[in-house]
């Protein structure tokens, strides 16, 4: 059997590499797909979780279905919102997008 | 007998209810019910003093307690509760409010600008100062602590006057915001304290007879009484702590500069003798010596700063400070004699500042300026302004047979039996440099040759005539026969001091 | 092991999902409703919710494990509910006036308020993040409904993006905590954490720290809070109500329970991060708060302010006795009341003038007497003035932190509270003193003035004699602590 | 001896009655004022007769009548208004009564046709009620208070005519500087208190005696009482404010500053008398000090004022100098019999000055001159108290200034005895100048001279009542005078505490004196008769020391830069600070810190969607490693 380490380990680095996206792009719709990276992770997490540790529930696995099904319900609604930007404001970037500061 | 007391802070509350109903098109009638509430206050205020005897015990007469929060989360049995009482220290104070609002209605008969809202707020103020003498709850005299300063802010920002010196100008909105921020900032001291007070006692709850049973232990009390007195320094012109009075007071309107110099700034010395020195003995023998220091420079300070003013309502606001300079060093003595002439100068002190600033407000309304140096020889065209004003000065120099001697002459004989010499002696030499500012001022603004341009000048109107007369009644009655106030204050400052 | 499956159990629930359906039927089909008309349905919707809930008064049960129905619930049910019909009468006017898709608009709401129900029913992990889902998508969505103004755009991009990535965060830590305590549900994580929780330290603090940061940002803590003021100026105004008032008390409602219950073993380790959170909070919030010349960034800011004295009941938790959560509760009710009465105000205020700097209420009181008296009274509650409402919230909240030994807390938590009083001052001074455009009166809106002499009467009523509003808060914080002590004693996973 | 009290009291009466109805009485009230006084006056008699009565045979006990009201007494502290009668007390009734009556009646007609008449009386009747206190006041506080009630009636009666700006400044001057001198009687007093316990006199002067205080502390108490006295009686240092005081009205000046109130400081002085025994003798050389250097700084000035009133205050100011001296060689019936004495010459002298200014509207004696003929009894009268001033045989002056200068020759060395006898040789001098340029000489001022008469009855009567005593009065000395007047033993035993031989009168003093006065006439005619010739040649020969009298010392001047640069100064000083570091830096400062604080933190929102995350991260890692360090 794999140890539950390994899928840990994977589910970190997604989860940074996920972070990472968030903060080094300035598109707002490549910013929602490295979210999507960090909720996929956590839904490793929790398979992990139930199969090796709590084998006997499926709460895990259910959990990780509800992550994924919510997370395209972001995205739906994301794209919704990036879209309204992009035609008022003709551009997606993050960085032009700031008028409301100090 | 107890409905009193709840009928002294019910009547202001009813009043502004009464006004909110008037509409704004009839200012004759809201200058009558304020009248009319004013004078109920009045009669009150004197029934609670006559009626008061000591009597042994605590002294608390007139004893209301209605449960208001208890029983909830850490609140014990009677944790907050609105517990109305007077003792030998809060009678005087209870008269002195009832005349100072008394003669203040009569004084602000004139203000035609949003009058309502004036009485308004002025009858909250009162509500407010009526509640924290006579509340036994810290947590409703903190209460109505705030209450006495929430109104502050309109009532000067609106009604006020800023005052133009040559190189600067002191803005009304300036004086109005660094008074209500002065004083809340001092009320955050307070606020710390009771908390930790609260904490520390560990009885669930506020009251203060209960809490001051409890013997707190000695560097407790030591880290907690500046706290308090500190924070009720502020509010009772402790020196540093000082510069927002006279600002404040100077922008005010009549009665409120009369209101808040005559009566406010007693609540701090109330406070702190009422909740500092009564349960944290140690602690205030502890910081006696900072407390006497800060008074005596107060008062040395106040006075030398009022002889430099050219304006006559900075030179009362500043008589303010240096007046209160003499409370706190009686407050600071720690003896019978010396915390009995604090509660009587706060009185003396009360009555005189309202006649003065009542007489400047009188001036100021028909010359529209307050520089003293301007006026000249106005005794010749307004006789008797010129006479209340006189006798408001000389109280405050002290001249015997007036209120000022008696008091001050208590703190002199109480800061000298405490063993501070030096206190006395300068507390002596800070008195004698009042009368110099006070006579420069007479000499300057009433007497001497009549300056033409004061040709329109009429006599002051009725209402302030009744109003100064009132308060000169009681500036003559306490001069010469101080009796019946001291009889009230020694017993309670004997049960406070535990001697 | 049979679960309790009683669908009954769920009316108020049913009454606010069917009711938004209708409200977006009735808008798409039946044409002669006016759009204001659409309001006092969806109000109603959410009235029939809140008086619903209170069949379950003094009840203690839980539905399929996943929700608990006690006194919090039916408390928070009722408080949603009626905080949903303020949000809808006080847009009434303004969505008439500026925005379209109106049906849209008031489901929305009502979809939010469902969520804000289950996130504080929820006694698992699982309902607690996707009823925290179905509030955030839905204030997303709100925050960005004004389709052709920028501003609201940019604010609901930045709302939704970060929205996003802090929840996905949040996530992270449920799983850690799951991979733990080997459960979802509150009671069982606890018993699970009381244990022995040597092996799995360094898991279980990361879950708790990415819990306390997805949390963080719900309601706005300080280094999660940087999307609020923007969110709040982007949004309309009725949404930044809606924000300030449904979405901070439901994520308190929720950080209360998690904490008060799931994590309340481990309370010695985070009590002082809470309470250093707190700190922060209340300083930057108050402080930035002087700087502002907008009214909905100043309001933004003073909410922030305004969480770092709730999180001072968080960080005051004690498995002893239910003082901090009563307290915190107490304020949380006291906070929303007045910050719904300042918002009415600005709301309508809005609606005459359209302008949102403060100089742009010069002469408020002269042209609208009552609305500038309350709006003071709002400010003034807010800043914990006697007479109302946050006066004695504060003063009992304050105390229950220094009850547990949070004394320097509770100092800098009165130091703060006094420097909010300064720019609260700054707009009173404004209303007062300032010279009106032109001194003609404006007209009265007499629904919205009910709506606000309702909540100023609140005010009053909280800070003139709080004993009864105390004791319905203080039952439901007992019933919510009560389960913790019954989680001591474990029992059989589900 | 009960109704002791009264005396104070109808004055006091008076005046309430006089301020709150005294429009409306007929004549203004000024009836009532000189009725109260009068009865005042015949109650002296009766309270005279009672002690007299209480005197056991010749032993003089103090017999004290003592009597009083409680004011206010709580825990070992009270307050009596107590009221004691003793021989010190009957001779400062008697001519306080005395002189108060014959000023009023004197200015029934000075003042009449004066818009504020009615407020004259009151405030006379005030000041009246208020030294009467002073005089029979039993315990320190009373007298303390009777005490700045005096300064007030004076600083009213001073600045009677307000609308001159000279007057009100004099007053205020007055006041201020007697309140100086009040600083240091308060402390005396509450010192004396601190270690006796009570305020009351005869308790504290037993404490003193039975060694109670240590003898520094004594001293120190002591002398802060004289500094008291110095301010009230216008001894040296504080002395600048008698001759502006004389911008009041004549009466005034007669009542206030010859009889009354300046000689308190004297009686203050001599009732302490046991202390200043007990206390160790650097005190008593003080006094003496201070009341010699008063006696010849007053008596040069006299020498160059040219206001006829200056002149008679310069001669008060000599006369107190030489009573301190007096007590300062510790006998106060020397100081007392001179008190007596000095009351009535010196209000004779005030009150014709009075009349001469009343005919012919003029002070300055420049303008004056040759008067004798047109006021013929003013001039006698006015002769009669100038002689009695400088010390001539008969006249009441020579025995009283003899008694002083006896003591001073026994118990003081040979140079104060040696300064009295230059004065009493200047005091002549002075004296008969002022004789001269107002009534001898040609009239300087053809116009006033025309219309210059003699007063009406009513201001002359009075006039004439005090030179009768100005030349009766000496003899009193005698013991036989005293038994005739129904004192047992003289009035020297009965008034002056000591044995029987209180009274002598040693013809070698007596002869020096007379030889010094006469030659001071002399001198003075030589100096000033006709055209006043060899006077300004003696000017410009001592051209600067003429100039230093003529500039008072420049006393004033000192005392004016003082008040201008250090007092208003440090007031200015201090506002400034106030103003400008407690509250732009201390208070506005902290608040500009508290909004720059959230001015720096304002800018942290960049508007930036990647900072906004970048700070969700940072708040995560910072929260996780703490978490990880504090709980490992």
């Amino acid at each position: 059997m794999i140890p539950i380490e390994n899928f840990l380990v994977l589910s970190g680095i997604l989860f940074s590499i996920g972070i990472y996206g968030v903060l080094a792009r300035r598109n707002a719709v490549l910013i929602i797909m490295s979210v999507e990276l960090m909720l996929q992770a956590v839904s490793i997490n929790f398979i992990a979780f139930a199969v090796y540790l709590h084998p006997e529930q499926f709460t895990g696995l259910i959990f990780a279905i509800f992550v994924i099904t919510i997370a395209a319900a972001e995205v739906g609604l994301a794209l919704g919102i990036i879209l309204r930007i992009f035609r008022n404001k003709g551009t997606a970037n993050v960085d032009e997008v700031d008028m409301l500061k100090w | 007998m107890d409905w009193v007391l709840f009928a002294l802070i019910a009547i202001p509350v009813g009043a502004v209810l009464v006004f909110m109903l008037i509409p704004s098109r009839y200012p004759q009638l809201v200058r009558n019910v304020a009248v009319v509430s004013g004078f109920a206050m009045f009669v009150l205020s004197v029934l609670v003093f006559v009626k008061y005897e000591f009597g042994g015990g605590s002294g608390l007469r007139f004893d209301l307690q209605l449960d208001w929060l208890e029983n909830v989360a850490f609140l014990g049995e009677n944790g907050i509760t609105y517990h109305l009482a007077v003792d030998g220290i809060s009678a005087p104070m209870v008269l002195l409010t009832g005349i100072v609002i008394f003669a203040g209605v009569f004084i602000s008969w004139n203000i035609d600008y949003r009058n309502k809202d004036y009485f308004v707020l002025l009858f909250l103020l009162v509500s407010g100062v009526f509640g924290v003498f006579l509340s036994l709850d810290l947590f409703f005299l903190f209460f109505f602590y705030e209450v006495a300063v929430l109104p502050m802010y309109l009532l000067i920002a609106v009604w006020g006057a800023s005052s133009h010196f040559g190189t600067f100008t002191r803005t009304k909105e300036y004086a109005a915001m660094k008074l209500v921020l002065y004083l809340v900032g001092g009320s955050v001291l307070i606020f710390i304290g009771i908390i930790a007070t609260f904490m520390e006692a560990g009885q669930g709850t506020f009251d203060l007879p209960v809490l001051g049973a409890v013997t707190y232990d000695e560097n407790f009390q030591k880290a907690v009484f500046p706290l308090f007195a500190l924070g009720f320094g502020i509010l009772a012109g402790l020196w540093p702590f000082h510069t927002w009075s006279p600002d404040g007071h100077v922008a005010a309107p009549t009665a409120v500069s009369m209101l808040h110099a005559g009566v406010l700034m007693k609540l701090g010395a109330f406070g702190i003798l009422r909740v500092a020195i009564t349960l944290f003995p140690e602690g205030a023998e502890f910081w006696a010596p900072v407390l006497m220091t800060l008074g005596v420079t107060g008062a040395l300070y106040g006075a030398v700063s009022a002889m430099a003013q050219r304006d006559l309502k900075y030179m009362v606001g500043y008589s303010s400070v240096s007046h209160m300079g003499f409370v706190l060093m009686g407050l600071a003595t720690l003896t019978t004699i010396g915390v009995n002439g604090a509660v009587l100068q706060m009185f003396a002190h009360g009555v005189m500042t309202a006649l003065m600033f009542a007489m400047v407000g009188a001036v100021y309304d028909q010359a529209h300026v307050r520089d003293m140096t301007l006026f000249g020889g106005l005794a010749q065209k307004t006789p008797r302004l010129a006479a209340f004003f006189a006798i408001a000065g000389l109280s405050s120099l002290g001249l015997p047979g007036l209120a000022g001697f008696v008091a001050e002459f208590h703190i002199f004989v109480g800061t000298f039996r405490a063993g501070y010499e030096w206190a006395g002696v300068l507390g002596i030499l800070a008195a004698a440099i009042t009368a110099t500012y006070i006579l420069r001022m007479l000499a300057m603004a009433f007497f001497g040759p009549f300056n033409e341009r004061w040709a329109g000048l009429k006599e002051m109107r009725l209402g302030e005539q009744f109003g100064g007369a009132l308060l000169i009644v009681f500036i003559v009655f306490m001069g010469v026969w101080p009796a019946p106030f001291i009889d009230r204050i020694s017993e309670s400052v004997e049960f406070i001091l535990r001697v | 092991m049979e679960l309790n499956l009683d669908w009954s159990l769920l009316t108020p629930e049913y009454i606010l999902a069917g009711g938004a359906g209708m409200v977006v039927l009735l808008d798409l089909f039946w044409g002669r409703l006016r759009k204001d008309q659409l309001a006092y349905v969806a109000a109603a919707v959410a009235l029939a919710s809140a008086l619903t809930a209170l069949i379950w008064v003094n009840d203690d049960t839980n539905f399929a494990n996943l929700i608990d129905i006690d006194n919090y619930t039916a408390l928070f049910r009722v408080f949603f509910g009626l905080i949903g019909v303020f949000a809808c009468l006080a847009s009434a006017r303004f969505v008439k006036d500026r925005l379209l898709h109106a049906g849209e608009y008031y489901g929305l709401i009502l979809l939010s308020v469902l969520g804000a129900n289950l996130m504080a029913a929820a006694s698992e992990l699982l309902t607690a993040y996707i009823s925290l889902e179905l509030l955030s998508f839905s204030l997303y969505v709100l925050t960005s409904y004004a389709k052709f103004d920028l501003r609201s755009n940019e604010g609901g991009l930045k709302y939704m993006l970060l929205g996003a990535f802090s929840s996905a965060i949040f996530l992270y830590g449920i799983g850690m905590i799951y991979g733990v305590s080997g459960s979802t549900r509150f009671s069982e994580i606890a018993a699970s954490l009381s244990g022995d929780t040597a092996g799995f330290d360094m898991a279980m603090f990361l879950g708790l720290v990415l819990i306390i940061a997805g949390l963080g940002f719900k309601v706005a803590a300080v280094p999660f809070h940087m999307w609020t003021p923007d969110a709040y100026e982007g949004a309309p105004l009725p949404i930044t109500a809606l924000i300030s008032a449904l979405g901070k008390a439901a994520g308190f409602a929720l950080f209360l329970k998690l904490f008060g219950q799931a994590f309340i073993p481990l309370v010695d380790d985070w009590r002082v991060f809470i309470a250093v959170l707190s700190a922060m909070t209340m300083a930057l919030g108050n402080l930035v708060a002087i700087q502002q010349r907008n009214i909905k960034r100043l309001l933004a800011y003073s909410s922030i302010g305004q969480v770092g004295f709730l999180m001072m009941g968080i960080a005051a938790l004690t498995p002893e006795n239910a003082d901090a959560a009563s307290a915190l509760v107490l304020h949380l009710v006291g906070y929303v009341i007045s910050n719904l009465a300042v918002f009415v105000a600005i709301i309508i205020y809005y609606n005459w003038t359209g302008k949102e700097e403060i100089s742009d209420f010069a002469g408020a009181a002269e042209r609208a007497p009552y609305l500038a008296l309350a709006l003071s009274i709002g400010f003034f509650s807010l800043s914990g003035m006697p007479l109302f409402a946050g006066f004695a919230t504060k003063f009992i909240l304050f105390q229950a932190a220094a009850e547990q030994g949070l004394l320097w807390l509770s100092s800098i938590a009165v130091f703060f509270s006094f420097v909010s009083l300064y720019y609260y001052l700054i707009v009173i001074k404004e209303m007062y003193l300032g010279k009106p455009a032109e001194p003609t009166r404006f007209p009265t809106p007499w629904l919205e003035y009910g709506a606000l002499t309702l909540l100023v009467a609140g005010v009053f009523l909280i800070g003139l004699y709080p004993q009864p509003v105390f004791d319905i808060v203080e039952e439901g914080a007992v019933a919510m602590m009560a389960v913790a002590e019954a989680a001591g004693t474990v029992t059989a996973p589900p | 001896m009960e109704e002791a009290w009264l005396i104070p009291a109808l004055p006091a009466a008076a005046f309430v009655i006089l301020l709150l109805f005294g429009k409306y009485l007929p004549r203004h009230g000024d009836w009532l004022a000189i009725g109260a006084i009068a009865t005042s006056f015949v109650l002296f008699f009766f309270v005279l007769a009672d002690l007299l009565d209480d005197m056991v045979g010749t032993e003089f006990d103090k017999a004290l009548g003592q009597s009083g009201i409680e004011w206010v007494s709580f825990g070992d502290f009270e307050l009596r208004l107590g009221f004691q009668v003793d021989q010190l007390a009957i001779v400062m009734l008697a001519v306080v009564t005395f002189i108060t009556l014959m000023v009023l009646v004197y200015s029934t007609g000075y003042m009449k046709g004066d818009p504020r008449y009615g407020w004259y009386f009151a405030a006379i009747s005030l000041f009246a009620a208020a030294m009467l206190t002073l005089v029979l006041a039993d315990n320190f506080l009373l007298l303390y208070a009777a005490w700045e009630g005096v300064g007030f009636g004076s600083y009213l009666l001073i600045g009677f005519w307000h609308e001159k700006r000279s007057a009100t400044e004099a007053a205020k001057k007055a006041f201020i500087t007697t309140r100086i001198g009040d600083v240091g009687l308060l402390i005396g007093i509450i010192l004396l208190w601190r270690e006796a316990g009570t305020f009351d006199m005869s308790e504290i002067f037993e404490f003193a005696e039975s060694g109670g205080y240590s003898s520094e502390y004594l001293t120190m108490a002591v002398l802060f009482l004289f500094a008291g006295a110095v301010g009230k009686s216008a001894q040296f240092p504080l002395h600048v404010w008698l001759p502006d005081a004389m911008e009041g009205p004549t009466p005034v000046s007669a009542l206030i500053h010859a009889a009354t109130m300046v000689v308190a400081g004297v009686y203050l002085v001599a009732r302490l008398m046991p202390l200043f025994a007990a206390a160790d003798p650097i005190a008593l050389n003080v006094v003496t000090a201070i009341g010699l250097t008063t006696v010849m700084m007053s008596a040069t000035m006299g020498l160059v004022a040219t206001d006829i009133k200056r002149v008679i205050a310069y001669s008060t100011i000599n006369s107190l100098g030489l009573m301190m001296v007096a007590l300062g060689s510790l006998s106060v019936s020397a100081a007392m019999l001179y008190l007596f004495a000095h009351s009535f010459f010196k209000a004779l002298l005030f009150l014709s000055a009075g009349s001469v200014i009343h005919a012919t509207e003029r002070q300055e004696v420049s303008e004056l001159g040759g008067l004798a003929r047109r006021m013929p009894v003013t001039a006698a009268v006015f002769a009669v108290g100038a002689l009695s001033m400088a010390g001539i045989v008969p006249l009441a002056g020579f025995w009283a200034k003899d008694e002083i200068l006896n003591v001073a020759g026994d118990s003081q060395n040979f140079v104060v005895y040696g300064f009295l006898m230059l004065s009493v040789f200047i005091t002549a001098l002075y004296m008969t100048r002022v004789v001269i340029l107002t009534f001898l000489g040609e009239p300087r001022d053809r116009e006033a001279h025309q219309h210059a008469h003699d007063a009406e009855p009513v201001m002359t009567l009075p006039l004439l009542l005090l030179a009768g005593l100005t030349v009766m009065a000496g003899f009193v000395v005698f013991d036989g005078v005293g038994e005739a007047l129904g004192f047992p033993g003289g009035i020297g035993e009965f008034v002056f505490l000591e044995g029987p031989e209180a009274f002598h009168f040693p013809w070698d003093v007596a002869v020096l004196s007379t030889l010094s006065a006469v030659a001071g006439l002399a001198g003075g005619f030589y100096f000033w008769s006709g055209a006043a010739e060899p006077a300004r040649r003696a000017g410009e020969l001592f051209r600067p020391a003429y100039e230093i009298l003529k500039r008072k010392f420049f006393m004033d001047d000192i005392y004016q830069w003082a008040i201008d640069r250090v007092v208003l100064a440090a007031g200015g000083v201090i506002a400034w600070f106030d103003r400008n570091v407690v509250n732009d830096t201390g208070v506005d400062g902290s608040a500009r810190l508290g909004v720059f604080a959230g001015f720096g933190m304002k800018f942290l929102e960049t508007g930036k969607l990647p900072n906004y995350a970048l700070a969700i991260v940072t708040g995560v890692i910072v929260l996780a490693i703490v978490f990880m360090v504090v709980r490992v």
